[in-house]
């Protein structure tokens, strides 16, 4: 057991917080930040528990997956937020209509 | 056998790589007829420090089915985007984001590497996306924002589960996580992460409510490709983990996954019925259908693996003739309401009779390939005693049957609004019609495919029965 | 790291550290979904990243670091402030009424009754208490991966593991991520035209900033394309720093040539996959496997294919933060 | 020594999140993003500290990076956000 456990806790915690956000808040923006969110919870899982030996060099597997998905993040981030300006400008607002909680 | 492909950015060179794509993967097939599973290390790595690509009867049976849509889809393109009815600067987008999308299905298929499956995961699901949104409507935008968030977060619960799996075993290759998978919490949770974030995608029951309506706004081609492919692939990597990684005896999931399968054939059916829609239909028709597949997973037997298999890919082809025709009655009317049908049939007998023959293999009468799937299944539950299974099977062909006179019904009378009409390009009714008629010959030669199957033995877990 | 941790004092205050950084992660994360003010979710959420590359820092991560700070904090901030301005100009255009109402801009929960919002509260709650009860009785690492890989490293041609695992080991993942990247920016200019935010012409101290600032990012840029062999950096780096220079021109109101906008313009976007997918290529004509890079000439092919792939991804950010196809005119 | 810049690190951390009530605060958009700058420059100083701490000296790339990216956030704030935010702030 050691401290960096904690950071892994952290990140289940805003894995959580970021599905909870997501569902709940029906404003786009709002929820392209809680996915951006969830991701960095992922991403803090997957690189915390690379180097939860101690005093090991942590293992560069991770780090460069983790590398790919921050990049993959903000591509996705870029579509996203270019579509939230489409919809406005389509629909009018940025709210997803009903059915956005299945 | 290199299936990337550059963005050809300028225009229909399309058609050329599409040909190309189909050599490529007939050479594959041929290799992997002959020779067995492929394995092909990338970098030359191998297995735990690369990537490695793998080849066996599943994925080639994707592949193919896979290139013979997308070609069909490619020819029907050519025609489809090159109305007036789509701005040139929307269509000249088309193509680079298809040739990704096909290329993410095929690197997809091919891959044996879950984070590299879940790369493949997000450039389908962005490209499909950017697809969904080129129809331009306000409906196609939103639903695409829809789409968009559902799969990134099956994305993100899928990564999760790999995370977790990486730091049990160290290794991301399927290959060697099944040889050392072993029960764990863990593994547990990882299990459960990974499935629900692919069910999510592959819209199984509850979590359905996001395809129709992305299905249904898309242009026709990208629907077509939607159905038939998109949704699978995230099947296929379910089959994969469940079959090679995952523990296949946990029976009470395998009973759940059925159980939602059956409500989504009934829910899919009821709701395909009640729409007035065709392309509504045909994407209600698509949720039923998807919950054939899992009804495999209560039997997780030899016969019943390849059944849904092969509904899948009779579904695949023949769902793509239907949005093809789907496609084509709306161009020529202007209007897909199915009551206002003016005698379909006789100005378009080609997309009619394509319609018809698709709705065979999806009623699953003989001797189409959704027969031969559903007879498969059908025998698997006797096997297995699994009766209400059995009823379910029977019931949703029923109900598939009702939606698909309705269709078929309304296309021969005479509607008593007169509408306008526009010329398809010939080609579009064409290729749609020999989709369809690809879909009832995969019936005829069925014993070619359930060979290609048995290729480095997928589904060895279970003798056959 | 080992002399620190045989002192006590040491690993307290570790703990401490770790605790409050922590517990500021979660907190700015919950403030940034929470808060009723778009704006200032985004500047927390901005917060949020800068907190994120602290911990790899923490962690000992430092290649991750460098990406989550050039990225996650700053470009991902620019693009999300500018979509908001966009959406407000979009929305000062609106009726009166609705600008008043401000409608979009609250936050809108989406009403739940107190029963589902239970259900959801038990299914979070499985979740939470499951992730951590799986990571808890995770056992502990296995080396096997990792021994391998720096067994491996020295005929990968680098010696920085995480850029040989990039580029070289799993290279066949970051050539399809560099996929995905294009793709996003060709899904971005599929949605077409985009409505024009209204701008002021920079003033003085902004041009002089600029004129300082963008040399240097270029310079920082290569900095990292050419240490990322031997210690952090690397082309998504070096890349997204070139993207940050590209941002700052079109900050300050910097078009391209209409001439440039067209072609050329995409023969860089596609210049560093093209490289990449033809140096992978060309290896198999050479009897080799795709992307078998020989140990001899692999350190000078990484580099060419990472100075490739900067180029295109500092150009392909720069391009995704106008948020649209390039306006066809030259701004004077 | 190491436990001095950690202890330093961990004292700037606690200064950061003073920082946070600003942006919660606002009042204005404007306080928001200088308290956000402030954030970087501190975040800056908390990672020299920690490549000092950690013996790692490749870490003050990572401080290099976030000086001249919080450049660049605040010039996109200053050029596309302040006017319609300031517009926003004015109005409640």
């Amino acid at each position: 057991m050691n401290t960096l456990y904690l950071y892994t806790i952290v990140g289940v915690g805003l894995f959580t917080l970021g599905l909870y956000a997501l569902l709940i808040h029906s404003d786009l923006l709002r929820k392209i930040l809680a996915i951006n969110i969830m991701g960095s919870g992922v991403f803090l899982i997957l690189v915390a528990l690379a180097a939860r030996t101690q005093g090991a060099v942590p293992d560069p597997v991770p780090h460069a997956m983790v590398i790919t998905g921050i990049v993959v993040a903000v591509s996705a981030t870029a579509l996203a937020l270019a579509l939230v300006i489409r919809v406005r400008t389509k629909v009018g607002h940025a709210n997803l209509p009903e059915q956005s909680l299945e | 056998m290199l299936s990337f492909l550059l963005p050809q950015r300028v225009k229909l060179l399309g058609l050329l790589i599409a040909a190309g794509v189909v050599a490529a993967v007939a050479a594959l097939g041929w290799q992997v007829a002959e020779l067995g599973a492929q394995r092909y290390a990338i970098g030359g790595w191998g297995a735990p420090l690369g990537i490695d690509l793998y080849a066996d009867g599943l994925s080639l049976l994707m592949l193919m089915v896979n290139a013979v849509v997308c070609l069909g889809v490619s020819v029907y393109s050519t025609g489809y985007f090159n109305r007036a009815y789509f701005r040139r600067s929307r269509a000249i987008y088309f193509w680079p984001l298809w040739m990704f999308l096909w290329a993410a299905l095929n690197a997809l298929f091919l891959s044996s590497d879950i984070f590299n499956l879940y790369v493949t995961l997000e450039l389908l699901g962005l490209s499909a996306v950017a697809l969904v949104a080129l129809a331009g409507g306000a409906d196609a935008l939103t639903s695409a924002m829809r789409y968009l968030l559902i799969n990134l977060l099956g994305s993100l619960f899928y990564l999760l589960g790999v995370a977790l799996l990486y730091h049990r075993f160290g290794s991301l290759d399927i290959t060697i996580l099944s040889q050392h998978i072993e029960p764990s919490p863990a593994v547990w949770v990882a299990m459960g992460l990974m499935t629900s974030g692919l069910l999510l995608k592959t819209a199984l029951f509850p979590m359905h409510f996001w395809l129709p309506a992305a299905h249904a706004s898309a242009p026709a081609p990208v629907s077509a490709l939607l159905s038939a492919l998109v949704v699978k692939a995230s099947f296929y990597i379910f089959l994969r983990l469940w079959l090679e990684i995952f523990p296949v005896d946990s029976s009470v999931f395998g009973e759940l996954l059925g159980v939602l399968g059956a409500i989504a054939i009934f829910w899919g059916g009821v709701q395909a019925l009640r729409q007035t829609r065709l392309k509504m239909l045909i994407a209600y028709s698509t949720v039923a259908q998807l919950g054939y597949l899992f009804l495999a997973f209560p039997m997780a037997s030899y016969f019943a693996w390849k059944g849904a298999l092969f509904i899948l890919l009779s579904h695949a082809l023949a769902k793509t003739a239907m949005f093809m025709a789907a496609g084509n009655i709306l161009h020529f009317g202007g209007h897909d309401r199915i009551q206002d049908f003016d005698h379909v049939v006789q100005y378009q007998p080609l997309t009619s009779a394509a319609f018809a023959l698709a709705g065979i293999s999806i009623m699953g009468l003989p001797p189409s390939g959704g027969f031969i799937g559903k007879w498969l299944l059908l025998e698997a539950a006797i096997n297995s005693g699994q009766w209400w299974l059995v009823i379910i099977i029977i019931m949703g062909g029923l109900l598939a049957a009702a939606y698909i006179f309705k269709v078929i019904g309304y296309a021969f009378t005479q509607s008593r609004k007169s509408h306008q009409t526009r010329r398809v390009p010939i080609r579009m009714e064409w290729t749609a019609l020999i989709l369809a008629i690809a879909a009832i010959l995969l019936g005829l030669i069925a014993p070619w495919p359930l060979a290609i199957m048995d290729i480095g033995l997928p589904f060895s877990g279970e003798a056959a029965g | 790291m080992e002399a620190m941790t045989s002192l006590p004092l040491m690993t307290l205050m570790q703990l401490l550290f770790d605790t409050l950084l922590g517990f500021a992660l979660l907190w700015l994360g919950w403030r940034a979904l929470a808060s009723p003010d778009l704006f200032q979710a985004i500047v927390l959420f901005i917060a949020f990243g800068l907190l994120m590359a602290i911990v790899w820092v923490r962690l000992d991560a430092p290649d991750v670091a460098l990406a989550e700070a050039a990225i996650g904090a700053g470009l991902t901030g620019a693009l999300l402030l500018t979509t908001l301005a966009r959406l407000e100009a979009k929305n000062r255009s609106k009726s009166a009424l609705e600008k008043k109402h401000k409608v979009w801009l609250m936050t809108e929960n989406v009403k739940l009754k107190t029963a589902s919002f239970l259900w959801l509260m038990v299914i979070l709650m499985l979740l939470v208490s499951g992730l951590v009860y799986a990571v808890l009785t995770l056992q502990e690492q296995t080396f096997e991966l990792q021994m391998l890989v720096s067994k491996n490293l020295e005929s990968s041609g680098v010696s920085n593991p995480v850029t040989a695992v990039l580029l070289n080991f799993r290279g066949y993942d970051t050539l399809l991520e560099m996929s995905v990247l294009l793709l996003a920016l060709l899904g971005v200019w599929s949605f077409g035209g985009i409505p024009k935010p209204h701008e002021s012409l920079p003033g003085p101290v902004l041009n002089m900033l600029s004129r300082l600032l963008i040399p240097l990012l270029i310079i920082v840029a290569g900095y990292f394309l050419w240490v990322g062999s031997d210690a952090p950096g690397g082309a998504f780096q070096g890349g997204s720093v070139l993207g940050a220079a590209g941002v700052l021109l079109l900050l300050v109101g910097w078009r391209l040539c209409i001439r440039f906008v067209g072609l050329p313009l995409r023969i860089i976007l596609v210049f560093g996959l093209g490289v990449f997918v033809s140096a992978a290529v060309v290896l198999i004509f050479l009897g080799r496997q795709f992307m078998e890079y020989p140990p001899s000439v692999a350190g000078a092919l990484i580099l060419l294919i990472e100075a490739a792939a900067t180029l295109s991804i500092g150009i392909t950010l720069a391009a995704l933060f106008l948020v649209g196809r390039p306006e066809f005119r030259r701004h004077k | 020594m190491e436990i001095f810049y950690l202890s330093i690190a961990f004292f700037l951390l606690l200064t950061l999140l003073a920082g946070l009530w600003r942006v919660l605060r606002g009042p204005t958009a404007a306080d928001r993003m200088l308290a956000a700058q402030l954030f970087g420059t501190t975040a800056v100083a908390c990672v020299l500290l920690l490549a000092q701490a950690f013996e790692r000296p490749v870490l003050r790339d990572v401080a290099l990076i976030f000086a001249l990216l919080a450049a660049v956030t605040a010039i996109a704030f200053v050029r596309r956000a302040w006017a319609s935010g300031e517009h926003s702030d004015a109005a409640k």
